[in-house]
């Protein structure tokens, strides 16, 4: 098995491009790769912790919180958040925040990154 | 290389992916990207499928949107789940992009 | 002052990879409560037109709740034909896709005594001229 | 002089609609129109409150904390902002949150409306 | 009707701004948008100068992408600020839109 | 284990309207203190190629500071020259968009010593192929 990280810049809700990031981190853990996965830009939205689950939006806190508990590290750049206002106490519980150096640190020890930029 | 390509949008504008080359090319139409797969553009299949690769859907992105695989446009484009897009990307390519 | 304010929502872009067409179709619902802010005899009518890759929201059989837990485009443009409003789709947008008119979202199942109304891109500019104010999404 | 309302569904720092919206708002009131400011999707990460100022990213609260106090109605869609994780508490002071009536009601009583669309 | 629309994209692929038709009709070129005014598209000035109306571009939106005045492609573009916009809108229009 | 990674960031996407190519150049600047996460003789190199609608970046004579009070692009590509990043252009893009030669970025008034290279982009192809991770922005 391989090491896969997975970077994302989209923003939580609108462009269901953070959707798939996750769905591909599911999926790849579950095929017992080890997966790492950097958000950053818009990206860092779907650190925020509280969101509500509705019907009409995607809900995505729940499935992190389960890839995090199965041993994802899920990682938020920690300027891009700052600016948009979530601070460490708007952050989901083990939701990393780092500088960006920490992303490609990870892809130095991985053997594939897909990175998902665009909205 | 053998390089993937993941094409998530339905309209393609710049040049950069008609001028990909690799000696093994694959096509991953994901999200709106599925629209080349089963819609056409002006009454013709999309000028995406005229790349010499090998085309893949996202079964889950397509049938969201109301599609299925009977609505491909071009028999050549296979589609997959998330667990095949995995080994795609982990052992049968180099490297993979998001465009 | 009465006033019944007319609104088109142009709809230009496909579902999904953007939250923009679902906001219009639930903006255009929420029409059926904004009076708690409104005087007397004041009303404002949205009607939903779709042009362009817009065209590609109002398709049935979308599976986003099978696939993504999210409900679908396709069930807003049914709820918005249940509370009788207007959905226009393009004629010509619909043909350059090659989508047949079998293939549209159907609000009777809901009970919607309403249906999509397939129209000339004329037409539709017709609405637009037609309407006090426009909102493209 | 008229009224305007701008309704806006653009990301935060993005796309740099948000930063048009508000720059809009800002010439319009001073041209002494009455100005309302409807964000909903994405723009609600506008309504966040604690934003940080980076010359790296467009930063936006101050300039909206002005228009509210001179008098510009800004409110975000409580849905949009709830799902995303924004509650009452997350939320810049003034800043109003409505369901998406509010800004239909706004609309009526208008004598123009810009809607940005779009990321 | 007197119609004004703002384009704000370098990409135009969809044919809604093609069709429009309004007897004034003002195309305002911001945020990106302004590529349309200062630089060519293969060689050739954007297809969206070819419609039937008065330009303008955002002064302000062009400068930030380190354009000036001089470097636009046509003389029927007029620079306008956001001050002027706002007077574009709320007088001299019926209809104005983001497209 | 002793490697150097070669990334090359490909962007594609013109500035301002997409945080997106900002976030490249900063992130391959971040290359400069990712060793403090390695292991001794681990290290990543990120070159930067500009691409499509993408060369819109690189121009200078960038005024986002004083109509947005926001950094430049063109700044960040300054201070990647600076940083000894390569910053690759490509030369049938600039063309197809009438951008001369002498409207790209200059990092010297920053006191770099790298300038940009505009290459063909069979150039920049043949560097796809020779980096070992490839980010598409």
């Amino acid at each position: 098995m391989a090491t896969l990280t997975i970077g994302c810049f989209s923003s939580l809700v609108g462009s269901m491009s953070l959707d798939f990031a996750v769905k591909l981190a599911k999926a790849a853990k579950e095929k017992g790769h080890d997966v790492n996965m950097w958000v950053s830009g818009n990206g860092t939205m779907l650190s925020k912790k509280g969101q509500r689950a509705f019907k009409d939006y995607s809900y995505l806190a729940k499935t992190v919180e389960a890839l995090i508990a199965d041993g994802v590290q899920v990682t938020a750049c920690e300027a891009c958040a700052e600016s948009r206002g979530f601070h460490k106490e708007d952050t989901m519980e083990n939701f990393k925040r780092h500088s960006m150096d920490w992303y490609l640190a990870k892809c130095v020890v991985s053997d594939k990154v897909l990175h998902i930029g665009g909205e | 290389m053998k390089l993937g390509v993941i094409l998530t949008e339905q309209a393609r504008t710049e040049s950069t992916y008609e001028r990909l080359q690799a000696e093994k090319l694959s096509v991953v139409l994901a999200g709106n990207g599925i629209y080349h797969a089963v819609v056409k553009a002006d009454g013709k299949p999309s000028k995406v499928l005229d790349k010499a690769a090998d085309f893949y859907v996202l079964t889950e992105d397509m049938e969201t949107r109301g599609f299925t695989a009977g609505d491909l446009v071009d028999g050549k484009i296979k589609p997959i789940d998330m667990s095949r897009l995995v080994d795609l990307i982990m052992v049968e390519h180099d490297k993979f992009v998001w465009l | 002052m009465a006033r019944e304010l007319k609104q088109l929502f142009v709809i230009q872009r496909p579902p999904y990879k953007s939250e923009n067409p679902k906001l219009a179709l639930t903006h255009a619902m929420a029409s059926q409560t904004a009076e708690i802010y409104l005087e007397d005899g004041e009303s404002v009518v949205p009607t939903l037109a779709f042009v362009g890759d817009g065209v590609l929201n109002v398709l049935n059989n979308q599976q986003a709740m099978k696939h993504y837990g999210l409900s679908s485009t396709e069930n807003h443009v049914q709820m918005s034909l249940l509370i009788d409003l207007r959905v226009l789709v393009c004629k010509e947008d619909l043909e350059a896709r090659g989508i047949g008119e079998d293939r549209l979202a159907d609000g009777s199942a809901l009970g919607a005594d309403m249906t999509i109304e397939v129209l000339p891109f004329s037409a539709i500019m017709a609405e637009m001229e037609a309407a006090d104010q426009l909102l493209f999404f």
